[in-house]
């Protein structure tokens, strides 16, 4: 089979399954997984291919899904576990940061965590609170855990897979604004890039645009209106959240002498204050200008009819690339 | 007999539940509860709960919280709402409760509790606020003793104990000042139940002997999860093994749940310490208007519990009682049509909120960083207006 | 009586507490769990958990736990270790325990469980690494079927009930086969019991009906905080919410220990679904090195709960039964001494760890930040090393 | 009363009796602050003056604890609540983030969130795991939290005072490993400087180092042994870290053109990221090397006889020195 043009939460299914038919210790567990297929439907199917043992409804309690989940991995299992929306995290926090996190490195490396932990987040869905947050930087800081963030089809499919065969705990941000958008996927020949890169998904010359996850379509919709202000940006897809590929990042850099940053999570403490601190060490003398950052404000995620004002779009990202330029 | 003992039967049947009105109208009498209930029973405190004007009360309260309910989800489905959780069904465990609790006390709803809302008498446009995406919430908690919805399941519980807890500092539990003693009536629904949270509330309220009554609406689902996966035994036996006294109801019972309910909150403000209470009923609707019911439940499911319709139940009732008459019936039918329409209206001629006003309230103190990004914003908005001028948007073809 | 039901009773007296040796010995006979212990009751499995030789190597096992914990906290007070949790009167409790799991079972401790660890073959010297800081745990869980010491309270119990879930997957629950058919014991305290996460895992056991026994040692103290602000009924009720059988037993016993948790694990195992145990017990040393308990408790609690040693129960049962002698006695005592020595030894013995290893286990996977950060470090140290050399150190006054 | 001299726990002590004296509504919650004082006996004594309804040892659960006082903050309560080690905050996680933090902006100011979270914080004590934690970053992206770190015994005074009397959720992050160095603490006169500003505490002209909490004396020392060196170091001590004050920051940094910023927890999404990529911004042009870091390692924290390579110290803050001056 060749490739297949999916919406990125078919892509995800179609990675579950794959997984789940490729090993039998794969399992998934979380809350309206089974019958209903998931509030977003990405479950959607699986429950009635591989039944109730591996298709699991839990109770609802985040701490109780991931820490069986740990107890699983213990006994040799793979736990998928779904965290219905990015704001329910947080009753699962201590389980992740103190558990699925440490455990490797509590036994001295004899039991393995491969549990992924998918979390559809980002806003600009017009969703009531705690439906719009991105909590990237909350995972990044804590050692032991990995973080990927598909932005499309392909990489949803594969990372999907990727993550379940890792050996290490994977939270898999999963861009819920852009789930229905579709775009091909080839589950036969495995990409050469690893996840765990970073990858140049524009080149340009003036000035280097990254962002990651839900918030590529509208880093290359600014750079498409950039390009017809003669502006030649480079976009790169971020990809992997923890590690961070800071050497495809640096390089670009090097070309273009200029970083955008641009995520959902608000600007204070997010992710892009580590990657401009990294870059501006590591790329000192190529900045022409300091990285600069779009993203949200200082504030709890706004009610919906004023996200449109919090979330960075077009116009923000033209203003920022504008500012880095004014340099 | 093992020494491993449950003292709690397993079997759901036999955990009585506590029924005052058959589906067909039907008054059972109840000693206990109506004491609680009605004047005039042995033992009462004289504030009847049960007269046939309270009882059309109850009834025109029932249909006017569903018909606003309805109109939300129509008004969901013209865009005017993000979404919509509808309390179909729900009414009589939500109007029973409301009204069992004193005007004092303080109610911790969850985010499908529009009876409970209608009860404290918040205008139901101020709970489509959070739904329209227009505010978190809609009203100030201290004013109408009611806590906001809240979204994260579970999360609220703990508060409720915590506010009783100050109730209990300030010296208005146990005084025997039926005005005054206040007791807090914390909601949360069956699927919520499973939360660590809900558990570590009920430890605390049983350490302290908080003046609080936990009350679960067992609506059968959370989302597409049926009960029996939160628990196998009926959820009204959880709290005991807290100590936590506890009694399951008919919660499409309006007259059960107020009884239950204000005996408990009695009980609480006596300083007796805290109550569970389980209503048994069902979410009609599907979990909210994202969502597909058929995809996880039989329709026939749907019919059955149609018929324990809490409004119906309370009408037949007042008939059997002869206290309740068409013109009534068709008032309370036009003033739900009226209050369907104002929300409309109301609704639809919502403007948006200026998005300035997200900088307003993230702290109760001035604090720079967010000052600063105000200032950034309103420059960066004012730049645009000028470009606006300039027709520049239209030149990248873009919208501001 | 209320409609609000408890239906546990609220006394701690009333909640019966199982017993099979009397502290000053005494055997009293217990049908349901005799048939488990020994091989002669009626109903029993064969398998003679009591016989006199095996009663002499419990008693020999609490003799030489209690030894090296003794000399833990002298280790600790030499400097040796950075903090020590004596289990000190806790070692019917752990020793029974541990011995009524079978070898295939999987053993979730929390960080006082020294009896557990010694009943599984567990080196004490293992357990003091991480006590020393040499280690964050000193075992294989999959090897010795034993969860690492676990320090975050309560965190360990979904482990605990998802390793259930892993055997169920693994189909070594319910087929009869006594050599392969498999439960988890859950080990927590009195306090951890009121983390949600131990709640929240009595929900998923019931739900799934897992193959796990939770086991509680109530030793009446988390840290300065009586186990009564933890639960106000005997903590065994907790989990009958859930419709989880329990029972309450005297911690200080090893009989009524060893009875009880086979009969738990192997009802667990049979696929009747989890079981929790409290076992009545008490913390006879501080909470650790680092308390003082006699800012919260009066020495002559301590002293009553002397009288109730458990090691000494059992010697004056087998005295009783004749099938203890002084040479034996002694025998205990000298092994117990060299064991406490060949620790002392093999601690004060033991060399710091190089610190470059803390980079080895973070991640199973490469990982370049980690491996930058590996390298960066070695060329510090490399670049010292030289300075050091020519004692640059020292020109700054400061030591490496 | 003129100023006394106290160990920072005692400063803290001090702190927490006036303000229960000062006003009713004040409370203290935690476990085994009662009886016991606390394990670092900073609660000591204040049971016996103030009773148990002011001084609450409750059951063994953060969510609860921190989910009782938002309830209390509702009903006009000020509650002080101590979680024991910083590594056992993560079970109130879900209560901090999503409602301490966010219940006053959810009411649209109508409730106020006069909440205080003590957390005695850091390494460096030769613990077990779980007990030298430095999770600030973790805090510190999310708007509504505020949080102070006080580094000797007048701020730990009056930090405590103030973060009491402010209306906003405040994280006070105690110095664990320092509790009983002594200082001064003047408690009749209320310090100029706001608690939310960082201060200079040593003006120099080579390099900015910035530090905070258990940091400052490690700080100050190397600015001393650099001294020797003939390197001037300016040292501040950071106090805020939410809100930070990056003005003082920028100022220092235009002056002496390069920063370092140390800190215990991982540089790798630490605060100092985020101070570093905002420097770099505001004082772009005013570097004359990029901003560095020192800190932990992206490891979980290790085992107490690996510590001491973990953490920060002399010989390293030095060396920091060494590649910023190379520049
Ligand atoms: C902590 C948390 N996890 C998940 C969700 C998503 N969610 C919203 S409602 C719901 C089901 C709730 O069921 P129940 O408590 O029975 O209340 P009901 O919807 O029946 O009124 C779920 C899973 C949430 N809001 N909060
Ligand atoms: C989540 C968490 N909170 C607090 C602590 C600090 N702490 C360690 S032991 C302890 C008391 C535990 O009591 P209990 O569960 O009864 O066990 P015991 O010490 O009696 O064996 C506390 C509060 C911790 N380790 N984990
Ligand atoms: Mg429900
Ligand atoms: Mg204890």
């Amino acid at each position: 089979m060749s490739s297949t043009n999916l919406p990125i939460a078919k892509a995800i299914t179609a990675g579950l399954r794959d997984a789940l038919r490729a090993d039998d210790k794969v399992l998934l567990m979380g809350e309206d997984i089974g019958v209903l297929g998931g509030v977003f439907r990405v479950t959607d199917g699986l429950h009635s291919e591989f039944g109730s043992q591996r298709v699991v409804d839990t109770p609802l309690a985040e701490a109780g899904i991931v820490g069986t989940s740990v107890g699983l991995a213990v006994r040799g299992y793979r736990p998928v576990v779904e965290i219905q929306f990015d704001g329910f995290v947080f009753p699962a926090f201590n389980q992740i940061t103190t558990q699925v996190a440490k455990m490797h490195n509590r036994t001295a490396g004899a039991v393995h965590m491969p549990i992924v932990i998918r979390i559809p987040h980002g806003g600009g869905i017009g969703a009531i609170e705690h439906h719009s947050e991105s909590p990237e930087a909350l995972f990044a800081h804590t050692a032991g855990l990995r973080i990927l963030a598909p932005s499309n089809a392909q990489d949803a499919y594969w990372m999907t897979r990727q993550a379940i065969e890792c050996e290490d705990p994977v939270i898999l941000f999963e861009p819920k604004k852009r789930y229905w958008v579709k775009g091909d996927v080839d589950p036969d020949h495995r990409p050469e890039l690893s996840p765990w890169q970073a990858e140049v998904v524009r080149s340009g010359t003036d000035a280097t645009l990254l962002a990651w996850g839900p918030s590529m379509p509208l880093a290359l919709e600014s750079a498409q209106a950039a390009a017809a202000d003669g502006i030649d940006l480079e976009v790169i897809d971020a990809r992997s959240l923890s590690p961070i590929d800071f050497p495809t990042i640096a390089a670009s850099v090097q070309r273009t002498g200029r970083l955008l940053i641009m995520h959902e999570a608000p600007v204070l403490g997010g992710l892009g204050g580590e990657i401009a601190a990294r870059i501006s060490e590591q790329c000192f003398y190529h900045l022409e200008a300091p990285v600069m950052r779009v993203g949200g404000y200082h504030l709890p995620y706004p009610p919906a009819r004023m996200e449109h004002a919090y979330l960075p779009d077009l116009d923000r990202v033209l203003d920022g690339v504008d500012r880095l330029l004014a340099h | 007999m093992s020494v491993f003992a449950t003292t709690i039967p397993s079997v759901a049947e036999q955990e009585p539940l506590i029924q005052l009105l058959a589906p067909d109208g039907t008054r059972t009498p109840h000693p206990e509860l109506d004491a609680v209930i009605s004047a005039a029973a042995p033992g009462s405190d004289g504030d009847d709960l049960a007269t046939p004007e309270r009882l059309r009360g109850y009834y025109r309260d029932m249909v006017m919280i569903r018909a606003a309910d309805l109109e939300a989800t129509s008004l969901q489905r013209q865009g005017q709402l993000g979404l919509w959780a509808s309390a179909l069904g729900q009414e009589a465990a939500q109007i029973g409760a409301g009204h069992a609790s004193r005007e004092q006390d303080y109610l911790v709803p969850t985010y499908r509790e529009h009876g409970i809302a209608w009860a404290r008498g918040i205008e139901p446009w101020r709970l489509l606020e959070s739904f329209r995406g227009v505010s978190h919430g809609g009203w100030d908690p201290n004013e109408l003793r009611t806590h906001p919805y809240m979204i994260v399941l579970g999360s609220q519980a703990p508060h409720a104990v915590g506010y009783a807890m100050g109730l209990q500092r300030d010296g208005v539990v146990g005084t025997g000042e039926t005005a005054t003693d206040t007791a807090v009536l914390a909601l949360f629904g069956d699927g919520a139940s499973s939360e660590g949270e809900v558990s570590e509330s009920f430890t605390f309220a049983a350490s302290f002997q908080a003046p609080v009554v936990f009350f679960t609406q067992n609506n059968q689902w959370a989302i597409s999860v049926p009960a029996s996966v939160q628990s196998r035994v009926p959820l009204a036996q959880r709290s005991r093994g807290w100590g936590i006294p506890s009694v399951r109801v008919d919660g499409n019972d309006v007259l059960a749940v107020l009884g239950a309910v204000r005996a408990a909150l009695d009980a609480a403000r006596a300083g007796e310490g805290p109550q569970f209470i389980e209503a048994v009923t069902y979410r009609m609707a599907a979990h909210t208007t994202s969502d597909d019911a058929s995809r996880y439940r039989p329709a026939v499911e749907e019919q059955e519990w149609g018929e324990k319709d809490p409004i119906l139940r309370l009408r037949r009732h007042l008939e059997q009682l002869g206290e309740i008459d068409e013109a009534f019936i068709v008032r309370c039918d036009e003033e739900a049509h009226e209050l369907a329409m104002e929300l409309h209206h109301h609704i639809h001629g919502m403007e948006d909120p200026d998005p300035v006003g997200m900088f307003t309230h993230a702290y109760a103190e001035p604090h720079p960083i967010v000052e600063a990004e105000r200032e950034q914003y309103l420059e960066y908005i004012a730049q645009f207006e000028d470009e606006n001028e300039n027709d520049k948007a239209e030149q990248r073809g873009e919208q501001a």
